[in-house]
């Protein structure tokens, strides 16, 4: 696979490492309610979708950014990739 | 009190040889300081490498000459650069300096006995560089002054292009010895 | 006593006397003499190929190895008859069809060892229970190891194994040495330094599996309705009463759901998510070779595991590709990966060519460990979470899931797999990987 | 000369040379260009192997890469390749070839009685079978069968061979290099598109180094020697021959192999095969047809062949196959062979053809029989003559057969793509979803004519220019005529009574596929595996397609409607050391040396892998009788006087930015935000699933100025989650990362004379005094007369210890001047043996018990997990069955009888309970002999283990076979109060 880098252009996916969907984004807020709920479906459950899929992608042999591909679990069609830092903060993550 | 001193060895003994069309060669006297933009200082760092280095922090993927033409500066990511220069092998003060000259505004780290420096030129170059490394060297896509790590034999890298036929290439001090047997057999094999 | 001992289940030897009943054939050397005397004609095909009824006791979506043996130890053992399998492929078309083929129980954690320790009594009984030769070969299994850490946490599998009942075995270098002559000892980067066997550890000719179990049930009357694909549950006030499908409205009194790399998938039709994602696991084949390996032969330190088919073919795998899919086809450098650990252990296969490789959509969990369970939905069933070591646990899965539809209670060696078992912290982590399913 | 009685004029080869090659041993002869196959004829060898299951005599049946029959080991050990074509196989001077498959002489195979048995081994007759008695399998059945199997063996000695792999970037990769893929990349390098142009052959050309077409007036050959000189020339064109492009993979990436040196005697020294990773912005797949053969009885003697094989024989190589050639077609093509042959001499004795039509050429003294077939033939070890349908026997050498041809789709599926079927060719062609960028040309994609292949490729090429937005330089599409090639759907012949064989290799006839519908295999997946059908070597290339119509006869459905085949990676078999390149023995993984590797090895160290590093082991003596005296030496040493040892292996992330103690917070479970200037702290990770996952220290260098340590084996990931936390967690947070592991060469100075040493070593003013650098201590400061270094007062030894660090290129000199200040407190290296006994001996965890199954909580860190603070892994850290009261705790163990040895991996049974899982209580996870106790001593979990200190456990070890009694006790036997580090 080739993952488009934002910023470096195509790159064989084996300089990336994967972690998983980009949900793991969303870390909840450790101090809500029910936050052992939330913990445990951020840590365990997955939409595991057929079909597009926004994932984290580590470019360890890279630049070392995280990012969020949009990829299609079953053509592997990759549609998007994003830089994760700048996806988080449109989350909110930075405060 | 210290009646010792400490010499410093170059990782791979000054290598160098020269093959057919290919030459290989250990940059030993070589100072690398990673330079990281502090959050949301972008401009600020703009500045103080223009102001430094006389010439502007390259895009992500390439590299440049400071005016003087004694340091580059190579651009690795949104938030890193180094700066890589000539320094004499005892010399320990490349970081102090370069902070220096960017005015504190960077965060600087030594990171020159991190990496070793292999130099690979010559025609035959890029056909050594086919067998391990996967990224484009074509001049078009990855032209003199472009700058990219990637992996070559397991072995994280990073490539620079120097001249039409010239590359430098760093990887972890530690496996230095892996790394110049990786180019040497991508010579051997390709000669 | 040993665990097994404790928990009741139909001895190998005892299920292996209740023969098939009904019209079918029996398979033996009699029966291949007589039809060759009469030119091969009188064979009759192994199943039916029925219409899909109104209504079942029990509908088992998903016709792959777990399914099918469901069936079968639902119909056999359980005494249920009014079953369908729906099956959106052909029967066996899931990883029960693409797998290496390998059968052990050299695990080491209370939730896992007996289940698989079961499941391989069940393997060594099954050709003669079944009537069918699935070449269930005992050839061991090794895992090599390469330095101390990994030498202690072998030895602490291989007592965890004989404390369960299961058979396991310490090799040093000497003895791999007169054993294993082929592999690297001199040169490795990795040296080896031992290993783990388990001896009745080996390999079985997986579609056999399913054409076996299929048959058996078949002949029991469950319905194998292949090319039926499910689209959706009927769920009324939180019950499940029945399937829709390609074929139309079938009710059931259960619905079990045993679809491996599409567990996500099919239970996102009832609104579940699961803690589990899809990941394709390549594999591989050579060409036939006259007898080279003994076993199963599994690198320490790199990714590598073979074994030689009855063909010849030497039979390699090694990691997932690592990234979510559905797709059944891998990429070029997990290929590279495998045959790197494969040259590193064993040089002498430098030669032996690749013939054919192929991927499995794994239904990876979060703990690398399976579920076999009821779900908060009120007969609907879930059997999934299997990683790559699905085929391994065919008999024993369809047993236990059997054991659950027809008692709803988990069957004690299977009483672990529950889906709630991340919320309570319950955590059947073989590897230590914790909760990322691409790294079990 | 005079052996090669087959050998007939023209063809392309040099006869001004010639090669000597055996086969079985005995000599024959050919010529530069020759394939092993075209030598084997022209030295007039039909019988080249033995069938798989029934051992019939067999011989070669194409001139290509779909040879199911002619497969032989070349060469011999240790480069003997076993299962090789002998009809891709270049001739090289002193090629060796043995056949395959048999005992006993070739000619006279003991096996051949198998096939007198052929009525009780019909398909899946083993899985009706050998189930009685059990035992029989695995002793006496299955290794029968085992042996049986297989066709060539390993010589089971190392590949003497090295191989290398590549890298290749293009605009264009074109697959095939006949006359689609030449007139496509002539049209592509016109304009100046980076093209790669791969073909499997040593040479180029495909197709038309076989036929005698005409191209723009030139003989096609002649055509194809110019083009390929033309594109030789140009610097945008890479040509590769003998070169498969073996597999497609997603966007646009294509697996190939390229064959340096299989065509010479020996490789001398260069990688004999090269794994080539073509990344391409588009690819033309350019990989013509394969002929199909139709099934008759007994159809797969030697002299049977493919008629395009056998035109090319007679065309390219100068060979006939037979004497007496015959033909038997259901297409137009096949009558080529006939008129090819005929002008060049050679006698045909007959053209059957099975359509019932005019004769669509005249062919000089041959017989013709239209609507006629072949049914039986005859000819122990090579075939002798055939008989029609009419019950007519004609005396034939060789029978040419043409069953129509089957485009080469196989790269097209090697993604979601399915072939489709054409009623016009009787053929699949690409269909489905094609690999992203792909496009097929040529007889590839159906277009079977010459003249439509040029045409096909000139065209796709130029469709993939503009869609790459490169300008098509306008040249004239090369011209040649649209043969005829009608072709009918005829597989086999229904009124044939002997077997007729379908697939050659896995022996499965068409009575199989009948046998197959009867028992209900009725799916191609079924029929598949239940027939071995197409699952040789070959892949099926010839047999599938007839295959499958005859399942459609069976079943009454079209050929479509019965399925496709669908092909998988390889298109070809592709060696194993070709897959693994240079990553082999020593070369497997890269070596990571610490800074005084040099130093270590000049004084007697052994070493260990650990990940990659390789560490000293420990540092033996002249008289120490085995490593055991050696470590005991070095850690009596360091506990008595001082001892040190390089620990630049551990990770060291350097950490900076005005958010980095907030940040440090978050990753670890213990508070940060008040560690001082000038201190470290011991910090502990968890995964966010809660489990416990790495520890280390991390010191204050300044406000904003951070170092991490981590453990060795966790450096790379730890970095990985951090920068997580960094870009995905926690964004707002001003922190920069980067490793500096191999920056600084860092030493572990321990035991009580560790201040005097380094005293000697450290710069002027710096005061080492307890009061003025304190345990937990951290400073930056001069060493040896001004070289830079970091001092950190932290002990994993339990004595008064320092690690000290200096830039890495330093590293060696600075264990010589560790070791010279240290003489006169007889200073003593330590290895990673020494400093496992102490650091068990002070109850440290490390990875044994860090092993990722467990938790602050059992390790006895619950501590260190903040109440008053959030951190990664902390609420699911909380959850119930992770606190039960009776979880696992570290604890230590101490043998009852001092002179047993505990081991690693043993379980903890309560005495007086039986041992069995039911009751483990727990597992030893590590040992050691303690040379200050003077026995050996333990860590380990065991359940509420903190609550039964001083109880006696069985510590069972079965896999061992030992037992022994051991008593719990605190984790920390050395110094458990910290008097001594703190000293």
């Amino acid at each position: 696979m080739i993952i488009n880098h934002p910023l470096l252009g195509p790159r064989d996916a084996a300089e990336f490492v994967y972690l998983g969907d980009a949900a793991l984004i969303d870390r909840p807020d450790p101090e809500a309610e029910n936050a052992d709920e939330k913990f445990y479906e951020y840590g365990y459950l997955r939409d595991n979708p057929a079909g597009e899929h926004q994932e984290l992608w580590y470019h360890e042999q890279g630049d070392r950014s995280w990012l969020v591909v949009t990829r299609d679990t079953l053509t592997h069609e990759i549609t998007s990739v994003k830089l994760a830092r700048d996806e988080a903060k449109k989350r909110g993550r930075d405060k | 009190m210290a009646d010792f001193t400490l010499t410093a060895e170059p990782f791979l003994g000054r290598f160098e040889q020269h093959y057919d069309d290919v030459k290989l060669r250990e940059i030993y006297d070589v100072a690398v300081v990673s330079a990281a933009i502090p959050l949301r200082k972008l401009t600020a760092a703009k500045k103080a490498v223009r102001a430094a280095f006389g010439v502007d922090l390259p895009e992500v993927g390439l590299s440049a000459l400071s005016q003087d033409s004694a340091m580059r500066i190579l651009r690795l990511g949104t938030d890193q650069a180094f700066v890589v220069f000539p320094r004499a092998q005892q010399d320990t003060g490349a970081e102090p300096h370069i902070a220096d000259l960017l005015g504190g505004v960077f965060y600087t780290t030594d990171q020159s006995d991190v990496w070793v420096t292999l130099e690979l030129s010559g025609a035959g170059a890029r056909r050594a560089l086919e067998r391990i490394c996967p990224l484009n060297l074509a001049p078009d896509a990855f032209g003199i002054g472009a700058v990219a790590r990637t992996s070559m034999e397991h072995l994280g890298t990073v490539i620079i292009r120097t001249c039409d036929d010239s590359f430098l290439l760093m990887s972890a001090s530690s496996s230095a010895h892996s790394f110049l047997h990786a180019i040497e057999t991508s010579i051997a094999n390709t000669a | 006593m040993t665990i097994l001992e404790k928990y009741s289940y139909p001895n190998p030897e005892t299920l292996k006397k209740q023969h098939l009943k009904g019209a079918i054939m029996r398979y033996s050397a009699f029966e291949i003499l007589k039809q060759g005397l009469s030119g091969n004609k009188g064979w009759k095909p192994v199943w039916r190929e029925p219409e899909p009824k109104a209504e079942y006791d029990v509908i088992i979506v998903g016709g792959g190895g777990h399914g099918l043996s469901t069936a079968y130890y639902l119909s056999k053992v359980f005494g249920m008859r009014n079953i369908a399998v729906l099956e959106k492929g052909w029967l066996g078309s899931g990883n029960i069809g693409r797998n290496t083929t390998i059968i052990r129980s050299n695990y080491m954690m209370p939730g896992n060892q007996p289940f698989y320790e079961f499941s391989l009594k069940l393997w060594e009984g099954l050709e003669q229970d079944f009537n069918y030769n699935a070449m269930v070969s005992q050839r061991s299994i090794l895992n090599l190891f390469h330095s101390d850490p990994q030498r202690d946490a072998f030895v602490r599998r291989a007592n965890a194994m004989i404390l369960s009942g299961a058979d396991a075995e310490l090799a040093d270098e000497a003895q791999l040495r007169r054993e294993l002559p082929f592999l690297d000892f001199d040169n490795a980067r990795f040296p080896i330094k031992g290993g783990l066997y388990q001896r009745r550890g080996g390999t079985v000719r997986h579609d056999a599996v399913a054409w076996g179990y299929a048959r058996g049930a078949d002949s029991r009357g469950v319905d194998i309705i292949q090319n039926c694909e499910v689209t959706g549950f009927d769920i009324e006030n939180g019950v499940c009463t029945g399937v829709q499908s390609s074929k139309g409205r079938i009710r059931a009194k259960k619905v079990a759901v045993c679809v491996a790399g599409s567990s996500s998938r099919v239970m996102s039709l009832a609104g579940m998510r699961l803690p589990i994602e899809s990941h394709v696991l390549q594999a591989f084949v050579t060409e036939g070779l006259k007898p080279t390996l003994p076993g199963v032969i599994t690198f320490g330190a790199g990714h590598f595991y073979v074994s030689q088919s009855d063909k010849g073919g030497l039979v390699f795998g090694g990691d997932i590709d690592g990234y979510n899919t559905y797709a059944q086809r891998g990429n070029l450098p997990v290929v590279e990966d495998v045959a790197e650990g494969g040259m590193a252990i064993m040089p002498m296969i430098g030669r032996a060519r690749l013939l054919r490789s192929w991927g499995g959509v794994m239904d990876m969990s979060m703990d690398g460990s399976p579920f076999i369970d009821k779900t908060h939905i009120d007969g609907l069933y879930f059997n999934g979470g299997w990683c790559y070591g699905g085929f391994k646990a065919t008999p024993a899965s369809g047993y236990c899931y059997a054991h659950l539809l027809a008692n709803d209670t988990p069957h004690p060696v299977a009483k672990e797999m529950r889906l709630d078992r991340f919320k309570r912290g319950h955590i059947i982590d073989e590897k230590g990987q914790g909760n990322q399913p691409n790294l079990h | 000369m005079s052996q090669q009685t087959h050998r007939i004029s023209g063809g392309l080869i040099d006869r001004s040379s010639t090669l000597g090659f055996t086969f079985n041993g005995k000599p024959m002869q050919g010529h530069p260009g020759d394939t092993l196959a075209s030598a084997l004829l022209a030295n007039g060898q039909r019988l080249v192997g033995r069938g798989f299951k029934y051992h019939r005599p067999r011989g070669i049946f194409t001139a290509g890469s779909e040879e199911p029959n002619a497969l032989i080991e070349l060469r011999s050990a240790p480069h003997q390749e076993p299962n090789t074509r002998a009809t891709v196989t270049e001739l090289f001077d002193g090629l060796t070839a043995t056949s395959q498959n048999h005992r006993g002489p070739l000619e006279f195979d003991f096996m051949a009685v198998t096939d007198l048995l052929y009525p009780f081994l019909s398909i899946g007759f083993y899985y009706k079978t050998f189930m009685w008695p059990k035992a029989f399998w695995e002793k006496i059945y299955e290794p029968i069968i085992r042996s049986s199997a297989g066709l060539g063996s390993l010589s089971m000695q190392e590949d003497p061979d090295t191989y290398d792999k590549g890298f290749l970037h293009c605009d264009l990769l074109v697959i095939g290099a006949g006359p689609a893929g030449l007139a496509a990349a002539l049209t592509a390098a016109r304009s100046g598109a980076q093209v790669i142009l791969a073909d499997e052959d040593h040479r180029a050309g495909g197709r038309l180094n076989a036929e005698t077409y005409d191209i723009d007036g030139i003989s096609g050959t002649e055509w194809a020697a110019q083009t390929l000189a033309e594109l030789s020339a140009m610097d945008n064109v890479r040509l590769m021959v003998r070169t498969t492009v073996y597999g497609a993979y997603d966007h646009g990436v294509y697996g190939a192999l390229e064959r340096c040196t299989d065509h010479l005697a020996s490789s001398d020294g260069k990688p004999r095969q090269v794994l080539w990773r073509i990344y391409s912005k588009r690819a033309l797949l350019t990989a013509g047809a394969t002929e199909r053969p139709i099934a008759f009885g007994n159809n797969d003697r030697p002299g049977i062949m493919l008629a395009g094989a056998v035109r090319t024989y007679v065309n390219r190589y100068g060979v006939t196959p037979g004497k007496q050639v015959a033909i038997f077609t259901n297409n137009d093509d096949g009558w080529r062979t006939a008129t090819d042959l005929a002008a060049k001499g050679v006698y045909i004795s007959a053209v059957i053809d099975a359509r019932d039509i005019e004769p669509p050429a005249t062919v000089a003294g041959a017989a013709v029989y239209m609507g006629s077939s072949v049914v039986d033939t005859a000819g122990r070890r090579g075939l002798h003559s055939i008989t029609l349908a009419s019950g007519e026997r004609i005396e034939s050498d060789c029978l040419a057969i043409s069953g129509g041809w089957s485009p080469n789709v196989h790269l097209t599926c090697h993604q979601r793509g399915k072939p489709q079927w054409r009623d016009d060719i009787n053929a699949f062609v690409p269909g489905g979803t094609l690999p992203a960028g792909m496009q097929v040309a040529g007889a590839a994609n159906g277009a079977l004519s010459l003249g439509a292949a040029l045409r096909d490729g000139a065209d796709c090429a130029a469709r993939t220019l503009a869609d790459l937005g490169i300008k098509s330089k306008a040249s004239k599409a090369p011209t040649a005529s649209d043969e005829a090639h009608r072709s009918s759907a005829y597989w086999h012949v229904p009124e044939s009574r002997p077997r007729a064989w379908l697939d050659m290799q896995n022996d499965v006839t068409v009575k199989d596929i009948k046998q197959s519908y009867k028992e209900g295999f009725r799916s191609v997946e079924h029929l598949k595996r239940y027939t071995t059908l197409g699952m040789a070597t070959d892949q099926g290339k010839t047999s599938n397609i007839p295959a499958l119509a005859i399942m459609a006869e069976c079943t009454g459905k079209t050929i479509p409607e019965t399925g496709t085949t669908i092909f998988r990676p390889p298109y070809t078999p592709i060696p194993m050391g070709a897959l693994a390149g240079r990553a082999r023995s020593k070369d497997f993984r890269p070596y990571r040396l610490t800074p005084s590797h040099k130093w270590a090895e000049n004084n007697g160290a052994t070493f260990v892998e650990t990940g990659n590093w390789l560490r000293a082991q420990w540092f033996a003596r002249p008289g120490e009788k085995g490593w055991r005296d050696s470590v005991d030496r070095e850690v009596e040493m360091t506990h008595a006087s001082v001892g040190i040892c390089d620990v630049t292996t551990l990770g060291k992330i350097d950490i900076q930015g005005k958010d980095t103690a907030e940040f440090l917070n978050h990753v670890y479970t213990n508070a940060f935000l008040k560690l001082p200037v000038g201190k470290v702290r011991y910090g502990l990770m968890l995964r966010e699933d809660g489990i416990a996952y790495d520890d280390g220290t991390t010191a204050r260098l300044g406000e904003n100025h951070f170092v991490m340590t981590t453990t060795t084996a966790n450096a790379v990931l730890v970095f990985r989650r951090l920068e997580f936390a960094r870009q995905c967690l926690w964004p707002g947070l001003d922190v920069h990362l980067i490793s500096t592991t191999d920056g600084w060469a860092q030493f572990a100075v321990a035991g009580p004379n560790s201040r005097n040493l380094l005293s000697k070593i450290v710069d002027a003013p710096f005061d080492l005094s307890n009061e003025a650098f304190p345990f937990m201590a951290c400073s930056e400061l001069t060493i040896c007369g001004g070289t830079p270094a970091r001092l950190f007062r932290i002990s994993f030894s339990g004595e008064m210890a320092y690690e000290i660090a200096v830039p890495a290129r330093f590293g060696n000199a600075m264990m010589g001047a560790l070791m010279e200040a240290g003489k006169e407190y007889d200073a003593v290296p330590y290895g990673t043996e020494a400093l496992g006994v102490m650091r068990i001996e002070k109850g440290h965890a490390a990875g044994n018990e860090l092993n990722g199954q467990t938790t602050a909580l059992n390790l006895g860190l619950g501590g260190f997990v903040s109440k008053k603070k959030d951190c990664i892994g902390k609420t699911l850290s909380l959850r119930p069955e992770l606190n039960r009261d009776d979880a696992i705790r570290l604890v230590g163990f101490k043998p009852v009888d001092h002179s047993q040895t505990l081991l690693a991996g043993s379980h903890f049974i309560t005495k007086g309970e039986t041992a069995n899982m039911a009751n483990d209580q727990g597992w030893m996870t590590s040992v050691a002999y303690s040379p200050t106790f003077g026995h050996s001593i333990g860590l380990g979990f065991i359940k509420r283990g903190h609550e039964r200190k001083g109880e006696i456990i069985r510590v069972v070890n079965p896999a061992r076979n030992i037992e022994v009694e051991a008593e719990i006790v605190s984790p920390h036997f050395y110094d458990p109060e910290g008097g001594l580090q703190r000293g």
